[in-house]
């Protein structure tokens, strides 16, 4: 049995990186697949957490199930604005759509 | 198996809603009429708006106190007057938009928008009814993720699209957040519903690590600073009246949820979160002030003021007693008739005159359209707090709900009046600026003012709801005592 | 009924206690093994395919087909093999390299993968999850990914085009698909294949028997959705070589184009394999309850009643194929969205309400 | 609810006419009717008073006609009214300076009604005030008080006035942030020492739990909070600026009413409600006031612009009215609270004549000015009379109220409180410097400009206002005792509370 | 076990893919010429990139199948649970509540229909 400290490392590193893809990449796409990872970071800590430290019980597995449906709505809406930001900019790069500054 | 469907009757104002919003549904989707083509749907506003009334005196006397589905559902009468107050704020921004979606580029889709706006409404009700982090975790998401449609609904303008991709990203990058601090949470104590949490929660690292993540997921939502990066872009390119509604409904539901889960499900750890709400609050309401000063955009002016005005509601929070779920709730009343007449006085002036939203372009408002004027000073004098308008009593009912938690002479009851102090204060920065628009309105020149515009009766009907609000929801008391009623039912 | 796990038991008892070996080793040993069966039977499966496929189309147009090489040709899918492997693998200089190349691998890996799903016999199936329908409905979606990324990493018009016109039929014929495999379930109650399979067992126990109307709707779209996820006429639009040379694998040469072609001829015994082992009961032989002819019927393996549905399955997708003219674009998202997809809901809600009230076989 | 209330109802139904009014005369017609109601309301509560206190002695009644109808009953705040001798008197002020502030505004223009519409506003907060007695009605009347000066000064101001009213407003609105920390940590420390959470001042006096130490901290918050809107040494800036601006009425009103607000809120709140606190802190308001008194008159001799004159004599009397506050002894609050009416009313006619002088000339410049007596004598009259009265000439009211005040102030009995005497004393003989200079160059020297011989004296609505004040001032300089009695027995229970209840007052 | 042959499996596929492609290179001629590098185009040199926008009528299929598969992977636990209910005598509620999730599923249908989502423009 793998113990939950490995599975915690992985599912930090993917937060992280999923943090750090968003704040630093600079197109619409690469952002939503940052959020992705921390929303997978997310799903992989329930399943392993419920797994391994409450096996007697279901809560963060449904938690996992109603997550990725949710960020499968997320991401489809998302989708749907980042298309129509490129259909009226010809570009989905954060920096060419700030037409709205401080 | 244990299945009673008994159990929806403890959720009357779920059902209602989800009723209106079907009746809705499905009477645009036999009715629409297709972009270009020419069909006069002028009884659909007043339909939606019937059925929204209807909703909102079915379950104004808010419910005794029960749950649902195992204790994943509660209700009790401070969630029931919060509902009642968002489905209020709902009603005003469905009068409010008909002048809008009369437009030729939105006519078509007028149905979507009440299916959207009712959509979230029901996601912000399942919010602030949960009582399992899952039921949390659903509304909430589906109380934004249709937002960010409704923020890019004007999509062929081009800072609509733009701001509903910043919406939708910064709000799943927000959960994303929230979700990681509830499973810490989980992992902490092995369950998800409140009561148990609270039970088994405690000040290990694991635990104030995931309330830190859970705030911060929620912070973007309420955009308290250091979490408001998308608010300004957002409000300045959605549509206005979503703008309004995304302003109050959807930061005061998830304000209350917030305190509702501070107060309750973090009860034990309660010195932890009271210096971070503390430390928040303080560059909420400072950073939105000072950067509202500078702005000349009105929407994005009212979006910093909207930071600001979110610092002062979680400032309730602060005092963690009875006093701060009535003092909050009656703040986002009163929020919600301010803000809702500001935004509608701006829609209005946006639809008549070509999309002018700039304050400049208000010089000597008051000589063309004395009676916008005229509201629009008395919403923002809510605003700021000044008597005998709505706003001051909320402000002061909110001051008094934080203080009231610092009656010990201790370190922390000392950091609360010096954050009451600092919210004080910055109460004249807010003045300040809100007096710039009426010192534009009421003092400036200007050589070629906006012209005279007679405005829709359903924009006039708005402001009266609006403005009788801010009129009397301060000084007529049976409001204040109406929610202190029911939140202590 | 001859159950396949007495020999697998066995030699996993070979060895791990006649020989002696360790966990690991026998582990090792036993993968092996099953990798190279896997192997063995894809490619059988693969040259078999073709050769049925030439034999039937020649009949259904009423010529001979391949005749030369060997006894009635049936030489002659090895040379096109050896054709295939001698033959040059050039690529595209402006393509997406990475991506040019990952598209065969995937689409190898979901058809490998679903493959290994099949139920050839009691105890005879190489992967078998207790989620095995939703495994199998994950997996097949690689397919989808093999299809776009090699149209989009063929910087090739034809292919770009093909590419997403397969992506938009493929994943719109997997809702049917995926509804279908849930009303098979609500019967069954469970989604582990060998169990779907392990309930039909007994007379008059086929699914499409037990679940009569609804389960006969769904079969028949099971069999229109899954020809249309393997890619196959009148579905082959992705491919359409009258207007799109060869769709999505164009710029395949050699073993690249011959991957292509493997895993088309694969999915279509996959998915006839699976309507098999779904609807008609897998390796369940036919009872109706006569307790001699069953007796008889059981007396016949598992294999040869899985192997006789599958190939008269693929061998009525062929007749489809080879019948019908292909569709245009339009009228595929039609036919899913506006018939298919409502008709698969009705059919689920009306399975729902005959097992929930107990109107079912 | 006694008729005390009539005081905030009379002029919201003088706000709902003014509303609905079509044209200037309906306009005027409303205004004149209901300054002139509250102005015999005012009257007749004089009388009342003064008849009702020989049943009922103030030491046991403190407050008379007193109401108590639970408002935000959740948060112990109710609709609490009552009078006792100093707000009788203020009343009764502010009555005389809306009626005559009525008249002196006559002309206004342009858009007249929104200006008696938010005069009317001012003057809802300006009697709300006066007569509650429960912390956070106060508050709030106080502060519906103050935004209304906004847009007066703002929309109807002459000279830098958007300046002048933002300045005025944060200025004064930072006054009232100070309030509410020092109104919260009143109600929570009161409530949590004693039990017994109340908003009501009467019941907080009697209570007296909050001890030394915390009425210490929040002593200075209420203080300052007052002071600023009376002009307390480093926060009267705004007052010159604000007063220069605004348009002739509404300096009366400012300078002669709202003012006072600062002080009462002072005596009434801050002193009364935390004794400890104000015995032992008042040598840091005491110091600060003196400055007041001196650097308001001494700026004021400097000052070329009759208003800025005028703004800085006001800081200066203003500054008087603090100082003798916090010697807390009879004489000198008494003194202090005629201070208040006597300033107000002489302010206002200064205000008055200043703003029509201004009105005819085109200019407030005291070395374009000159001959007036010959060109408006009635006018010239009317100043000559307010400056006489400003410095304190016997027979007006500034002499009686200035002689107590220094009378008391000599009553205490330490070097320092001496000292700070004689300082401030200083300030009578400087403004008698710059009065009689101003008077001497604008009233009494050659015409100045040729083109003043074809300016008219008063209009008929303008000697009411004139006429009216000088009245009133003049009545209250040679008949003093009525109201002296009145304000007596208002301050004397207040100061014995104050001084009886621990160490004397003392550096 | 059960992971290991899924991870066997994967490997067995990779293997064929490497294994094919390795024969093919070893036995396979070579020769290299710049018209054999471009993409095929009937013939003529090509023009311009192929990467390019498409018709977006592909994006929304995808984004309708994206909503409706996710809601019909729910269906799966409910699905297996049908026969539970049907044992434990309440059938009829399985009916009832998994009629509110599709009347919902069957709203969204209904929904891109009517508005014109499903046809191909």
């Amino acid at each position: 049995m793998i113990p939950v400290e490995f599975y915690l490392v992985l599912s930090t590193l993917l937060f992280f990186i999923g943090v750090f893809g968003f704040v630093t990449r600079r197109n619409l796409v690469a952002m939503l697949i940052s959020v992705e990872l921390i929303l997978n970071s997310v799903d992989l800590n329930f399943a392993v957490f419920n797994r391994l430290l409450f096996p007697g019980q279901l809560e963060g597995m449904f938690f996992t199930l109603f997550s990725i449906g949710v960020a499968a709505a997320e991401t489809a809406v998302a989708l749907a604005i980042i298309i129509n930001v490129y259909r009226n900019y010809r570009s989905d790069q954060v920096n060419s759509i700030e037409n709205m500054k401080f | 198996m244990n299945i009673d469907y008994s159990q929806f009757l403890n959720m009357i104002p779920e059902v209602t809603l989800m009723a209106a919003l079907m009746i809705v549904f499905i009477t645009d989707l036999f009715t629409a009429k297709k972009p270009g083509e020419a069909r006069n749907r002028n009884w659909f506003n007043p339909l939606v708006c019937v059925l929204m009334l209807a909703h909102i005196f079915i379950n104004i006397w808010p419910t005794e106190a029960s749950t649902a589905f195992g204790g994943m559902y509660m209700t009790n009468g401070s969630v029931g007057v919060i509902k009642t107050i968002l489905a209020f704020s709902v009603l005003i921004v469905f009068v409010q938009s008909r002048e809008w979606l009369q437009r030729e580029d939105t006519n078509f889709k007028e149905g979507e928008f009440y299916e959207l706006v009712l959509a979230t409404l029901l996601g912000m009700n399942m919010m602030v009814s949960a009582n399992h982090f899952l039921l949390f975790f659903l509304g909430l998401e589906m109380a934004s993720v249709p937002m960010a449609c409704l923020v890019a609904f004007d999509k062929y303008r081009h800072n609509s699209a733009e701001a509903g991709a910043k919406f939708i990203l910064t709000a799943t990058f927000s959960s994303g957040v929230m979700l990681y601090g509830i499973s810490f949470l989980y992992a902490a104590t092995g369950t998800l519903y409140f009561d148990d949490v609270m039970a088994n929660i405690s000040a290990t690292p694991l635990c104030i690590l995931g309330m830190v993540f859970f705030f911060s997921g929620l912070g973007f939502k309420i955009s308290l600073v250091p979490f408001h990066f998308w608010t300004a872009d957002t409000y300045q390119g959605a549509p206005t009246t979503v703008t309004g509604y995304l302003s109050v409904t959807s930061k005061g539901a998830a304000a209350f949820a917030l305190c509702a889960i501070l107060m309750k499900v973090f009860a034990p750890i309660v010195e932890y979160w009271q210096i971070m709400l503390m430390v928040v609050i303080v560059l909420s309401i400072t950073i939105g002030n000072l950067f509202a000063i500078h702005q000349k955009d009105l929407k994005r002016f009212m979006a910093f003021s909207s930071i600001s005005q979110a610092g002062y509601i979680m400032l309730a929070v602060v005092g963690n007693s009875a006093m701060s779920v009535t003092a909050l709730s009656y703040y986002v009343l009163i929020y919600v008739v301010a803000n809702l007449a500001v935004f509608s006085i701006i829609a209005a002036v946006e639809e008549n005159n070509g999309g002018v939203v700039n304050m400049n372009a208000y010089n000597g408002f008051y000589k063309t359209n004395p009676r916008l004027a005229f509201l629009l000073t008395l919403a923002l004098f809510s605003l700021g707090g000044i008597p005998p308008f709505a706003g001051m009593f909320s402000k002061f009912f909110v001051f008094m709900a934080a203080a009231n938690g610092a009656q010990v002479t201790t370190a922390i009851g000392a950091t609360i009046y010096a954050v009451v102090f600092i919210a004080l204060v910055n109460t004249v920065i807010s003045l300040y600026y809100y007096l710039l628009i009426v010192k534009a309105m009421f003092i400036s020149d200007n050589e070629n003012p906006l012209p005279t515009f007679k405005s829709s009766y359903s924009t006039k009907m708005a402001l009266a709801i609006c403005t009788l609000g801010v009129v009397a929801f301060g000084v007529c008391s049976i409001v204040y005592n109406w929610i202190h009623a029911a939140s202590v039912m | 009924m001859f159950d396949f796990q007495i020999v697998t038991t066995w030699f996993d008892n070979l060895l791990r206690q006649t020989l002696g070996l360790g966990d690991f080793w026998s582990i090792l040993i036993e993968c092996v093994m099953v990798g190279l069966i896997i192997l063995t039977i894809y490619a059988l499966i693969a040259m078999f395919m073709i050769f049925f496929e030439r034999k039937v189309c020649a009949w259904f147009q009423c010529r001979l087909g391949p005749m030369r090489v060997g006894p009635w040709g049936v030489f002659q899918v090895l040379a096109d093999v050896l054709k295939m492997l001698i033959k040059e693998i050039f690529g595209v200089d402006r393509s997406d390299k990475f991506l040019y190349a990952l598209a065969p691998c995937l689409t190898i890996v979901a058809s490998v993968g679903t493959f290994s799903f099949l139920p050839w016999n009691k105890g005879a199936q190489v992967l078998d999850f207790n989620v095995g329908v939703f495994m199998i409905t994950a997996i097949s979606s690689i397919g989808v990914l093999g299809v776009i990324l090699s149209g989009w990493g063929s910087n090739n018009k034809y292919s770009v085009v093909s590419a997403m016109r397969g992506a938009v039929q493929m994943i719109s014929y997997e809702m049917s698909l995926g509804l279908c495999m849930v009303i098979a379930v609500v019967l069954c109650g469970t989604m582990q294949l060998s169990g779907i399979v392990e309930a039909q067992t007994g007379p008059w126990k086929w699914l499409i028997i037990q679940g009569h109307i609804p389960a006969i709707v769904a079969f028949c779209i099971f069999l229109i959705a899954g020809n249309a996820e393997a890619n196959r006429g009148p579905f082959d639009l992705a491919e359409a070589e009258s207007e799109l040379t060869a769709g999505y694998h164009t710029e395949y040469s050699g073993m690249g184009f011959g991957y292509f072609y493997l895993a088309e001829y694969l999915n279509l015994v996959v998915i006839s394999g699976l309507a098999a082992a779904i609807f008609l009961g897998g390796w369940a032989p036919l009872n109706i309850g006569v307790d001699g002819f069953d007796a008889v019927m059981n007396y016949i393996p598992g294999f040869v009643w899985f192997i006789g549905k599958t190939l008269a399955v693929i061998w009525v997708l062929m007749w489809v194929r080879w019948t019908f003219p292909r569709l245009r674009i339009d009228h595929i998202l039609i036919l899913e969205w506006k018939y298919l997809m409502p008709l698969t809901l009705i059919t689920l809600v009306v399975m729902t309400a005959c097992v929930s009230l107990g109107l079912t076989f | 609810m006694t008729f005390l209330t009539l005081f905030v109802v009379i002029p919201v139904v003088m706000l709902l006419a003014l509303w609905l009014a079509r044209n200037d005369s309906q306009v005027r017609g409303v205004m004149v009717v209901g300054s002139t109601a509250l102005l015999a309301l005012a009257i007749y509560l004089v009388l009342a008073f003064v008849n009702a206190r020989e049943t009922m002695p103030a030491e046991q009644y403190p407050f008379l006609f007193g109401t108590a109808i639970p408002w935000f009953e959740p948060l112990n705040i109710y609709y609490r009214t009552g009078v006792d001798g100093i707000s009788v008197v203020m009343l009764l002020l502010s009555s005389i300076i809306v009626f005559t502030g009525t008249f002196a505004s006559w002309q206004q223009h342009p858009m007249q009604k929104e200006y008696f519409l938010w005069f009317t506003l001012l003057s809802v907060g300006v009697y709300g005030f006066f007569i509650s007695v429960d912390l956070f009605t106060m508050f709030m009347f106080y502060e519906v008080a103050l935004i209304p000066m906004y847009l007066l000064i703002g929309v109807w101001g002459t000279g830098p006035k958007e300046y002048s009213a933002m300045k005025l407003t944060l200025m004064l609105m930072g006054g009232s942030a100070l309030l509410i920390i020092g109104i919260l940590g009143i109600y929570f420390f009161n409530g949590q020492f004693s039990g017994q959470y109340t908003m009501s001042v009467v019941e907080i006096a009697q209570l007296h739990a909050i001890p030394a130490f915390i009425q210490k901290i929040f002593f200075p918050f209420i203080f300052i909070g007052f002071g600023i809107l009376g002009a307390l040494f480093p926060f009267h800036t705004w007052s010159p600026d604000g007063h220069a601006s605004a348009p002739t009425a509404v300096s009366m009103l400012h300078a002669g009413v709202l003012m006072k607000l600062g002080g009462y809120g002072c005596f009434r709140v801050a002193m009364y409600l935390l004794p400890e606190a104000a015995q032992q802190l008042s040598w840091v308001f005491l110091i600060l006031t003196t400055i007041s008194v001196v650097y308001g008159a001494l700026s004021a001799c400097v000052q070329t612009d009759l208003k800025y004159i005028n703004a800085y004599s006001s800081v200066s009397h203003c500054g008087m009215v603090l100082f003798a506050l916090v010697m807390m002894t009879q004489t000198a609050c008494t003194g202090a609270i005629l201070q208040m009416l006597s300033h107000g009313l002489m302010t206002a006619l200064f205000f008055a004549v200043i703003g029509m002088i201004y009105h005819r000339a085109g200019t407030r410049d005291v070395r374009k000015l000159g001959g007036l007596m010959k060109v408006m004598p009635f006018l010239a009259v009317g100043y000559v009379i307010a400056g006489l009265a400003n410095l304190g000439l016997p027979g007006f009211s500034g002499f009686v109220a200035e002689m107590n005040i220094f009378v008391g102030a000599f009553e205490v009995n330490d070097t320092f409180h001496r000292a700070c005497t004689i300082i401030a004393c200083t300030s009578i003989v400087i403004t008698a410097v710059y009065i009689l200079r101003v008077v001497g160059k604008i009233c009494y020297q050659k015409v100045a400009d040729e083109s003043f011989f074809k300016l008219t004296d008063a209009t008929w609505d303008e000697r009411v206002a004139v006429g009216g004040l000088i009245l009133c001032v003049a009545g209250l300089g040679l008949a003093p005792l009525w109201a002296q009695n009145i304000i007596n027995d208002a301050v004397a229970p207040m100061i014995h509370h104050i001084m009886g209840t621990g160490a004397v007052a003392g550096m | 076990m059960n992971f290991t042959l899924l991870i066997t499996v994967v490997l067995t596929a990779l293997t064929l893919v490497a294994g094919a492609f390795v024969v093919a290179k070893l036995i396979g001629p070579r020769s290299y010429n710049p018209v054999k590098g471009e993409p095929f185009e009937c013939g003529i040199p090509t023009r311009g990139s192929s990467w390019m926008p498409m018709n977006v009528g592909y994006y929304l299929f995808a984004i309708l199948f994206l909503m409706f598969d996710i809601e019909t992977v729910l269906l799966y636990p409910w699905a297996v649970a049908v026969k539970q209910y049907v044992a434990a005598g309440v059938g009829p509620y399985a009916l009832v509540s998994i009629g509110f999730f599709l009347l919902v599923l069957v709203f969204g249908l209904a929904y891109a229909w009517r508005k014109g989502a499903l046809e191909w423009k």
